[in-house]
C-alpha cells in the first residue's frame, strides 16, 4: 500500500488517537491530567511486556550471529549518533552552545522505548514479523550515547563536578529501563512460552489498551513541553525533524546489511530515529548542568516524539516495504 | 517548662537528578540527620517545570537539615560548592528545638 | 420483576457490595484506603471505557435527531434543574446562605460520572439496551449548571473577583472528565468496531473488576465525608435525596418524549438524579468561595450519591419498566 | 517429585524470577522503582481478589466445623509463636533489648499475605487444592499476635504512653488488609460463582501477572532493606531462618491434627513460618517506640520473607506431599 | 566563606483550584520564581479537608517565595487583595541566601 | 499596606503511625488548624527510611500550625511530653500573617 494509506492505517488507531488527544487537551490548556505514579506504572508494565515476549520469542527462535550482530550494530549506532547530530546542530543552529548541543547530540544517540513499543505494535497490526530480541538491542542503545555525549561536552571544555560521581554510572548502566527491559528479557528466555502462559493474560492482552492510555499520557506530557517550547530555536525544530529521518536511513541501511528481517530493518531505523527523555536527561543533568533542559527535552518530547509515532514510523515501514 | 534551644534550619531545593549526590555530602560533613520532600513544580531563570512521570531527573526535592549554627553553616557552604554549577536553591534560617543534643 | 427485586438484584452485585464494604470500613474509621493516584487512574480508564464505547455503539447505529434531542434535552436540564434545587433548598432549609444555596444547585445541575457508570452496568446485567450515545449526553450535561449556579449566585449578589479568570472558563469547558469522555467518543466513534478490537481486552472485559474497585473507593471517600457530615442541617439531608428522586422524574418524562428507550429514558433519569462532585467543586471554590465545600460536597457525596447507587438506579429502572 | 524439582519449579516461574529481578536491581542500587502508590495499589487487588477467590470457594463447599477448627487454631498459633519467638531469640541474640524482642516476636506470630498469595499460586501450578476458608484464616491471624508482643513487652517493662490511644485499637482491630480481606470474601461467598462471573476477567486472568511485578516491587523494596542491614547481629539472621522451619513445623502438624488438606497443611505452614511487615511495623511504631524498626523490618522482609519465597514454599509442601 | 544575604520568604498555602491564578498574580508582580509543593490534609475553620482522588480541587499547596523584603512584602499584598474571600494562609519570614542577585 | 502581625511556626515531624494522635493532641489543646504535608525520606540516629508501599506507618509528616506564641509554645510542649520516647522532631521559628485573628 502506498505511503498515505499507511500513515492513515497507523493514524487511525485507538493508540494514535489518544495521542492526539492527549496533545489537543493539553495544547487547549484542559486540566485532564494522568497521576505521575500511573504514567510510571505503565511505562514498568509496557517495558516488562515486552521484554517478556522478546525473551519468550527468543527462547523459542533460539539466536544465533544475527543477535550478537545487531547488538554490535546498535550500540556503535547509540554512540556514533550524536556525532552526526552535532555536526547537524552545528549547521542548523550554530549558536546552540556547547553544553546544550552535546546534550542533544546524546538524547538522540539513545532511544525512546514508547516510541519502539508503538512501532512494534504498529507492525504487528500490519502483520510485519520481527526478530524477538530487539528488544535486547533498544535496551542496550539506551547508554553509549551518554558517554559519547559526556566525552563531547568534555573536548568542548564543559562537565560537572559531581559527573564523576557513583551515581551518574549507576544512572548509565543500572538505569532503572534498562534493567527492566533485559530483566524481563531474560526471564521470558527462561520460561519461555509454558512459563509466559502463567501472566500471559495480564501482559499480552491488556497490552495495547494500556499502550493507549499512556500515548494519552505522551501527548499531555508533549502538549505542556510544546507550550513552554516558545524559547526553542527553529533551526533546532528543524534538527529534530531532519536528525530521525537521516539516522533512520543510517540505521535502516545498516539493518539490512547485517541482514535482519523488514521488520527488524524498520526498528533499527526507529531506534536510530528515536530520542531519549528519560535515561539520558537524568543523566546530562547530573553531568551537563550547563546543557538546558529545556531545549533537549523539548526537541525530544515535544518535536522528535511526535514526528516519528504520527509520520516517522509509517514512514520508515513504507520506505523498508518498498525498497525490500 | 522545658528549655528551648537556637539551632539553624538548612533548606536545599535541588533536582531529583542530585539528591543523592547532596546526601552524600552531608553524611561525609557530618550532619547528623535530615529529611527530604518532594516539590511538585515551580518556575525560574530556567523557566518552568513540572514534575512528571516522563523525566523523574527534572523534578526537585527539599533536603531539610536542622544543625548548630556553625554546622549548618559549613554543610551550606560545601554543598554551594559542589552544586556551584547546579540550579540549587540554599536557605538557611532560624528555629528553636527543645533536643539540644539531638542536632 | 417488583421493585425489592430490583433493588436485591442491584445490591448484590460485586459493585455494590464493594461500596458498601468501602463505606462500612470508612465509617469504623479502618485505615484501609485507595492511594489518590489510583482513585484517579480508575475514573480515567473507567470513562476512557465507557466513551469509547459509546462512540462505537454509535459508529454502528448511527445517529440522527434523536442523538441531537437527547444532547439538547441533557444541556436544558443542567441548566434548569439548578433553579428547581434553589426553590427545593428554600422551602427544606431556609438557612442556608445564598451562596452555599447556589452551589449546591449547581452541583445537582451537573452529573456524576460513576453514578451513570453503575446504571449502565446494571442495565446491561438486568438486559435492557440503551442509545450508545447517551455517554456524549453525559458530557455535555457537566457544565451548563455551572453557568446557572455561578447566575444565581450573582444574582443574589455573591461571587469571586477572581472568578473572571480565564482558569475558571478552563475549569468549565475544558474540564477533564468532559475532555477525555468526548474524545473517547469520538476515537471509538472514528475506530469503530474493528479498531475497537484491538484494546476490547483492557477497556472491556476488566470494566466490571475495575468499577468494583473504584467503588470501594467512593465508599471510603463518602465515609469520610459521612464521618464530617456533623454539620449539614437534616433539612438539607432530605432535600439530597428528594431532589435526585424529583430530577429523575422530570429527566425520565423528558427522555420517554424525545423518545429514548426505556434504557436510555433510565440513564437520563439517573443523569438529572446524580449531583457532580468533580467538575463543580473545582468551578465553586474559584468562583464562589463563600459556599461551603464542607456542604454541597457531602450532599453530592455523602446523601445522593449513595442514594442513588443503592436505592434510585434499580427504582427508576423499576418505574420506567413498570409504565413503559 | 524430590525437593530440588520443587524448589527448581517454584524459581522458574515468572513470579519468583520478577522477586529475584528486583532483589538484583535493589542490591545493585538500579534506579529502577515501582511507585508507592502501585504496590499499595497491587496489594489492595491482589487481596480482594484473593478473598473474593475464597469466599466463592466457600459459597460452593459450604462450611462446617472445619472452618471453625481451623480459625481457632490460627488465632491459637498466631498468640503464641511470639513466645517461642522470644525464646528463640533469647538463645540465638541474648543481646536483643527487650523492647525489640517483643516486637519482632509479634511480627513471626503475625502472618504476609504476599507470602500466603505466592504459596497459594504454587499450589495452584504444582495442581495440589486446598481449602477456600484460609483466607479467612489469613485474616484472623494477622492481629492476635500484636496482642501477644504487646503483652510480653509490658510484662519487659516497656511501652508507649500513646498505646492506650484508640488509635491502636483500630489498628489492630480494623487494619485495612484484615477489613479487605474478610470483606471480598464475604463478598464472595455472598455473590457466588455468578457474580463471580461479572469480574473475573479482572480478578482472576490477570492475578498471577499483577503478584509478578507486585514480587518485582517486593524485591526492590526487600533490597532497600538489605542494604541497611549492616546492624543486625548475625544471631537474629540465623534466627529469621531457624523461625520459620519451626513454626512451620507446629503449624503443619496443628494442620494435619485438625484434618486439613494437603494443600491447607501447607498454607496453614507456610502462614504460621511468615512475618508481618504491614500491621505489625504500625502498631509497634505506636505501641513500642523502643523497638527498633531497623531490626523487625529488616529481618521479616529482607530474610524471612526471600526464605519463605524461594526456598520455605516448596520445601514445606515437598515435606507435607512426602509425610502425607 | 561566601557572604549571607537576607531575604524574605513567602509562603502562600492555597485551594488547588486557586495556584494556578496565584501564580499568574506572582509572575505579573515580578516574582523572580517560585516553588510548590502539595498538602496532603488539614484543619481549619471550615473544617478538615484531605486530599483525595475525587475532589482534586479541594487540595491544597503550598507556594515558596523567596524574594527582597519589599518584593516578598508587595506580592504577600497583592495575594492578599487577591485571595480576600478566599481561604489561604500567607506566611513571611526570614531567611538567608549566598546567591543575592537570583532573588 | 496592611499589618502584618508575629505568630510562631510549630512544625513536628513525625511518624505516620503518630500523626493521628497528635493531631488529636492538637485539638485538645486548642490549636485553631493545621496542615499535613508528607515527607519522602530521610536519615536520623536511627539510620535512612523512605517512605514506601509496604511499611507506611513508618513514612513520616509535617505537621504545620501557625499559632499565637503563648499558644504555640503550649502545643509544643503538649506534643513533646506526648512524643517522649517517639523519634520526632519538634521546630519552633518566627513568622508573621495578615490576618492577626485567625491565629
Ligand atoms: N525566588 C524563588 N523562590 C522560590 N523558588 C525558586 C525561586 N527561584 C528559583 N526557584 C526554584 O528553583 C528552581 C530553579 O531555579 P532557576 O535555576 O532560577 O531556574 C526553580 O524551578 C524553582 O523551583
Ligand atoms: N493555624 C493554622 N496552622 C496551620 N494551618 C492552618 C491553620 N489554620 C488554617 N490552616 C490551613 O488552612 C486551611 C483553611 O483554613 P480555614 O479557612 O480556617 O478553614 C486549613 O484547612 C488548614 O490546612
Ligand atoms: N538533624 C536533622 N535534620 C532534619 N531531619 C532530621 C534530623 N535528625 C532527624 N531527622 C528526621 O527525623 C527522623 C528520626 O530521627 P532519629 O530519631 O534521629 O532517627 C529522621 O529519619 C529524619 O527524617
Ligand atoms: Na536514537
Ligand atoms: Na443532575
Ligand atoms: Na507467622
Amino acid at each position: 500500500m502506498g505511503f498515505f494509506d499507511a500513515a492513515l492505517a497507523n493514524l487511525l488507531t485507538p493508540m494514535i488517537l489518544a495521542f492526539g488527544l492527549g496533545l489537543g487537551a493539553g495544547i487547549l490548556r484542559s486540566d485532564l491530567s494522568i497521576p505521575e505514579a500511573i504514567g510510571k506504572a505503565m511505562a514498568v508494565y509496557l517495558m516488562f511486556a515486552i521484554g517478556l515476549k522478546g525473551g519468550v520469542a527468543v527462547n523459542q527462535q533460539g539466536v544465533g550471529v544475527d543477535l550478537v550482530l545487531a547488538l554490535i550494530v546498535g550500540a556503535l549506532l547509540s554512540f556514533f549518533l550524536p556525532f552526526l547530530a552535532v555536526a547537524l546542530i552545528r549547521i542548523l543552529s550554530p549558536a546552540t552552545d556547547v553544553a546544550t548541543r552535546a546534550a542533544v547530540a546524546a538524547h538522540y544517540g539513545s532511544i525512546s522505548v514508547v516510541t519502539f513499543l508503538t512501532a512494534a505494535e504498529f507492525l504487528r497490526l500490519s502483520g510485519v514479523v520481527f526478530e524477538g530480541f530487539m528488544v535486547a538491542v533498544v535496551a542496550l542503545m539506551e547508554t553509549p550515547a551518554i558517554i559519547a555525549g559526556l566525552w563531547i561536552a568534555r573536548r568542548g571544555g564543559v562537565g560537572s563536578r559531581v559527573s564523576n560521581s557513583s551515581s551518574l554510572y549507576r544512572e548509565v548502566l543500572l538505569n532503572g529501563s534498562v534493567v527492566l527491559l533485559l530483566g524481563a528479557f531474560v526471564i521470558g528466555w527462561i520460561v519461555g512460552p509454558v512459563g509466559e502462559g502463567d501472566v500471559k493474560a495480564f501482559f499480552d492482552a491488556p497490552f495495547k489498551g494500556v499502550l493507549t492510555l499512556f500515548l494519552l499520557d505522551m501527548g499531555l506530557l508533549a502538549a505542556s513541553r510544546i507550550r513552554q517550547a516558545g524559547g526553542i530555536p527553529p533551526g533546532l525544530v528543524v534538527y529534530g525533524i531532519v536528525m530521525p529521518v537521516l539516522s533512520a536511513a543510517i540505521g535502516g541501511v545498516l539493518g539490512v546489511l547485517i541482514g535482519l528481517s523488514t521488520g527488524g530493518v524498520v526498528l533499527l531505523a526507529v531506534l536510530s530515529a528515536s530520542a531519549s527523555y528519560i535515561a539520558v536527561p537524568a543523566a546530562m543533568r547530573l553531568a551537563l548542568p550547563q546543557a538546558n533542559p529545556g531545549v533537549y527535552v523539548t526537541l525530544s518530547l515535544a518535536v522528535t516524539f511526535p514526528f516519528n509515532v504520527v509520520i516517522g514510523i509509517p514512514l520508515y515501514l513504507w520506505v523498508a516495504e518498498t525498497l525490500l | 517548662m522545658h528549655e528551648l534551644f537556637r539551632k539553624k534550619r538548612l533548606e536545599i531545593i535541588v533536582e531529583g537528578a542530585l539528591v543523592e549526590t547532596v546526601l552524600g555530602m552531608l553524611d561525609r560533613e557530618g550532619a547528623t540527620g535530615y529529611t527530604i520532600s518532594s516539590a511538585s513544580a515551580g518556575r525560574g531563570d530556567a523557566g518552568r517545570w513540572q514534575r512528571d512521570d516522563i523525566t523523574p531527573a527534572l523534578g526537585r526535592a527539599t533536603i531539610l537539615v536542622v544543625a548548630k549554627e556553625d554546622v549548618a553553616r559549613r554543610l551550606a557552604e560545601a554543598v554551594y560548592d559542589l552544586l556551584a554549577d547546579h540550579a540549587a536553591m540554599i536557605l538557611l534560617s532560624d528555629v528553636e528545638v527543645f533536643r539540644d543534643a539531638d542536632y
